[in-house]
């Protein structure tokens, strides 16, 4: 999946991607669990990691848990996430200590979303039997939304994206709105947190659970977000601004994250 | 809710009782070749499962001989599946498939020509979460019919599942009843193995412990074969004991392209090609023909890859031997 | 639990643990699974190895996979149980593997067996909250009462201990009779398959499913396998006389399976 | 049919997960005395669960500590439970038992005080099978509430446990629907942890992983320490991941009398011994004053019960080095 190019301020400092990593890691405190997939979600763990959370549990759900990362891993199965690991375990470990609430964070993406954090990574087209588009399925991410206590969405935006109703729900967000996923018989107190994309931050709103921007990132307008979202977009009071990469996180994500530019560099493709 | 896909496989687990009644616990030598392996224990129109993580330690040479052999007509677990169902999908050998993760790569993209696959209608799919299937297996290991579980809830996943809501009798909560999952053949492939099938695998597991313990019939591939003394003399090692399995074939080398950990990592350049290939119908058959259609068997193909060199290229790359970057010139 | 003292005629041949442990490996045929426990069931299953099983699969139910046993156990989770064994797994895995149908024998006892072979190893008494002794509970005998194909019985036989009624059914025998295990839904075809006593050998009536003497061991009468059961007994037709060990048998046991007499020197206590 | 005993703990998981979400997965030094283990982590009233099998790699300096520190009202999971319970018994530290196996010493007897507590009316029981309290600790590591099993069908096994009959959805059979157990404390006994808690056992696991899994709190004794590089260098060490673990204690012999597989044979003369003075109240009170109150620590039982040379000869014993029936002297 190709970022769309983001911002246009920061050309000379910061990249696109860099500055989602380093969003996207700020919300890892130490001490907490966090399931990564590859890209974005494990740089961010990783730069995490090394500035504020040293005692971050990465587990990645085929089975590796707290690794020491020598480099980014092409698969979340691949033996670069059991590199000098405390366990190399089976996935379905891995989902049971998510079923029992040992996971605090997960990373998701998907091909839409909605205004309740619904991900769709199933298809394009609402007939199930003929899909225009078939994508990969849920694998495990219907069950990190189910189940992990915080989950974060980093995504492009755009309103393509960013859709009222989603084509298929693949993974739980707030489903129908407030109360419906304890009615669906999900567990209280797990679901959407935050959702980061190439223009803003987002989160939802306490009472009815609907999707609002909460900072913007430098240089981005709300009409910019408001236009690559079809779905009205409620606004947090006040609006902030994104912080951008301090010097810090751009030199430890450049120098010890990612050297060979396998996430940061994918813009310049 | 309840959901609409449909079971592919047997659930009462009085017959498959009776299956497992009738393998035989002897400690024989069920060593046999690639081919005959196939040839034996998966029949058209079986349900396969494939150990391993898509391209992590999959059992590759297995895979492709089921292609070669034109076996058609299979259900497939979907379970993460990514280059394992990039090949079956080559020879259109399933047409059903439980659909937890399918088609894609992960972060190297999705081939065309097997999604294509997919979105022909050839393909009858069922919804499931990787959590799901895992736990069907569970279920199944357990040599229960079903098994309680929190996913899927609510979603379009769960309606196109064939999972059913059940009540907790002793908190009223709601569960999703999943159905135990007894596939016909799973093959598995591991470092080490001996005569009689006791197996040895390093690092994650995935559902490979379940996995063989649900099935039917268990083809092993290892990276060598050992003496029985590798796990009599430290019963640590013994992550698949003989009695679950029916044949051993080894296969040094017997995952790639795929990542075998602590032997050799992924041959990123192949896959990629593949994936390219994928891009036009010409291309794709061209491809098949060359790596998979045209060749013996698969030490043709590690050949066609690069052999020896290649291969000590990718471990070196395992062991992180060269700065990342150069060693996969 | 000492055995009582069996038969008259054959003093100098054998006692009656060398003809309970010769007669129950008898049983036991080559490729099968047989779970045991501490005494006579370990005994028999490696002398069946020795002499007519050599690939008989020892399970015992801590986990101890196919060992091969230096000496006896005395505990069926000690370290013998996993001695040069090909795995040392969990109990959760043994049974498991007992409830998918993979264990073929197993071997029991109890204070109590009624005539459709029940078991009760929990109490004397039928007052639960008040009972006159009490025993350790099923342990893991209810589970392969209930999910192995072929329950042995290993017991002394007394009036006191073959009982119309079991005070406390703690291990599914036939239950009330025809049909009652499936009527439960336990699994069809499982269950009570032989009683080895000191006196005997007991089967089940094909259709009644009540207890049943096959053949009464060398020097012992009909009569006196009656009067040392409490309730009435079938007999087949024609009634067997049990075979003696033959001396093979005895050498074996002797030499190879039990030289420390731990188990077959039980009777001289 | 519907079980009428007890659930003696709770069963459901949104609570626990709140629990668990509450612990920390920081890699801290938990290292602690036995005495502080108990102090801080087990509290009067609370389900206590023991890790091995009875007289197997169970932590009998933590039993002996609980015993020393009066703890009373305590819930216990008899899932084989042997000398164990016996120490605990000496306490009168329990008043409600999950009962699979209880009392007995396997082959050795049964040893009299201690089933003369259970047979007072002290301890509510409530009846299950060994499968039954393993599968109930694995509900419990899944983060559900109940299972499905097919043992204690139709037997006052069934009658005095807590079970409810269900009927599965898919097949229309009957199961036994067992309650998760999720005990507040467990005690385990392993052969090495580091300070953080990762844990390495070898030989039989008995439910220990489950149990870890599925309890609050976690206290570890071990044979030795070791450093978290025994873990990071091979990963098939880690039998418990440190983020299950609360505190650990290193005890070498700490599982004595019982039996250490690869460490050291039970101590049978001693097992004997204590329950030869099981046949009387005087004799089981003089030795209990002797063992087990009239001492300090851990330590003072091992040199009470021959130090050293004892330990030696237990070790010999496991090793099978010297002829059956002579090491034991």
């Amino acid at each position: 999946m190709a970022y769309d190019d983001p911002l246009k301020a920061r050309k000379a400092k910061y990249n696109g991607m860099e500055l989602l990593v380093c969003v996207a890691s700020r919300y890892l405190e130490d001490g907490a669990s966090v399931s990564v997939g590859t890209g974005v979600p494990v740089a961010a763990a990783m730069l995490a990691q090394k500035l504020y959370a040293p005692n971050l549990l990465v587990i990645f759900e085929a089975g590796g848990i707290a690794p020491l990362l020598p480099t980014m891993p092409i698969s979340v199965g691949d033996s670069r996430t059991t590199h000098r690991a405390i366990q190399a375990t089976s996935m379905t470990e891995v989902m049971d200590t998510l079923s029992r609430g040992l996971v605090d964070y997960c990373f998701l993406g998907g091909a839409q979303i909605d205004l309740y954090g619904n991900l769709n990574s199933t298809q394009v087209g609402t007939d199930y039997r003929k899909p225009k588009v078939r994508f990969p399925g849920s694998g495990g991410a219907n069950d990190f939304g189910s189940l992990a206590w915080r989950t974060m969405v980093v995504t492009p935006q755009s309103a393509r994206r960013f859709v009222p109703k989603v084509d298929f729900l693949t993974t739980p967000g707030y489903l129908d709105g407030p109360g419906s996923r304890e009615r669906a018989g999900l567990p209280p107190g797990a679901g959407p947190y935050k959702v980061i994309t190439n223009l803003a931050v987002l989160g939802y709103h306490p009472e009815s659970k609907r999707m609002m921007v909460e900072s913007i990132h430098p240089g981005v307008t709300l009409e910019e977000v408001r236009v690559n979202t079809g779905f009205e977009l409620l606004v947090k009071d006040p609006l902030g601004t994104t912080d951008p990469p301090s010097e810090d996180e751009l030199r430890v994500l450049r120098e010890e994250v990612d050297p060979l530019k396998l996430v940061i560099g994918r813009e310049a493709k | 809710m309840e959901g609409q896909g449909r079971i592919f496989t047997e659930v009462d687990p009085d017959l498959l009782r009776g299956c497992f009644r009738s393998k035989s616990k002897k400690l024989t030598n069920k060593v046999t070749s690639v081919k005959e392996a196939v040839q034996i224990h998966l029949h058209d129109g079986d349900y396969l499962a494939v150990g391993g993580f898509g391209g992590v330690r999959i059992p590759t040479a297995l895979l492709h001989e089921i292609v070669r052999q034109g076996r058609k007509g299979l259900g497939f677990a979907g379970h993460p599946a990514t280059h394992d169902c990039e090949i079956l999908a080559a020879g259109k050998c399933f047409d059903r498939c439980d659909a937890a993760y399918i088609i894609g790569l992960e972060a190297r993209g999705i081939p065309k020509m097997t999604r294509k696959y997919f979105e022909s209608g050839a393909v009858e799919c069922t919804e499931w979460t990787n959590a799901a299937l895992s736990w069907r297996l569970r279920a199944a290991a357990m040599g229960v019919s079903f098994i309680p579980a929190r996913s899927m809830l609510g979603t379009d996943t769960e309606l196109h599942s064939a999972a059913k809501e059940i009540i907790c009798p002793f908190t009223g909560k709601k569960y999703l009843a999943l159905p135990a999952l007894f596939p016909d053949v799973a093959i598995i492939h591991v470092h080490e193995a001996d005569i009689n099938g006791n197996c040895h695998i390093r690092g994650i597991l995935v559902s490979d412990q379940d996995l063989a313990r649900a099935s039917k019939r268990v083809i092993i591939s290892a990276e060598r074969l050992v003496p029985i003394d590798f796990f009599r003399d430290d019963q640590e090692k013994t992550t698949i004991p003989y009695y679950l399995v029916d044949a051993v074939v080894e296969v040094p080398f017997g995952s790639y392209p795929g990542n075998m950990p602590y032997e050799y990592y992924s041959d990123e350049e192949h896959l990629q090609e593949w994936l390219t290939a994928e891009e036009s119908p010409e291309t794709y058959q061209a491809f098949l023909d060359k790596y998979l259609f045209g060749i013996r068997d698969f030490d043709a193909y590690l050949e066609l890859c690069g052999g020896t060199h290649r291969m000590s290229q990718l471990r070196d790359l395992e062991y992180l031997r060269k700065p990342e970057g150069e060693g996969a010139d």
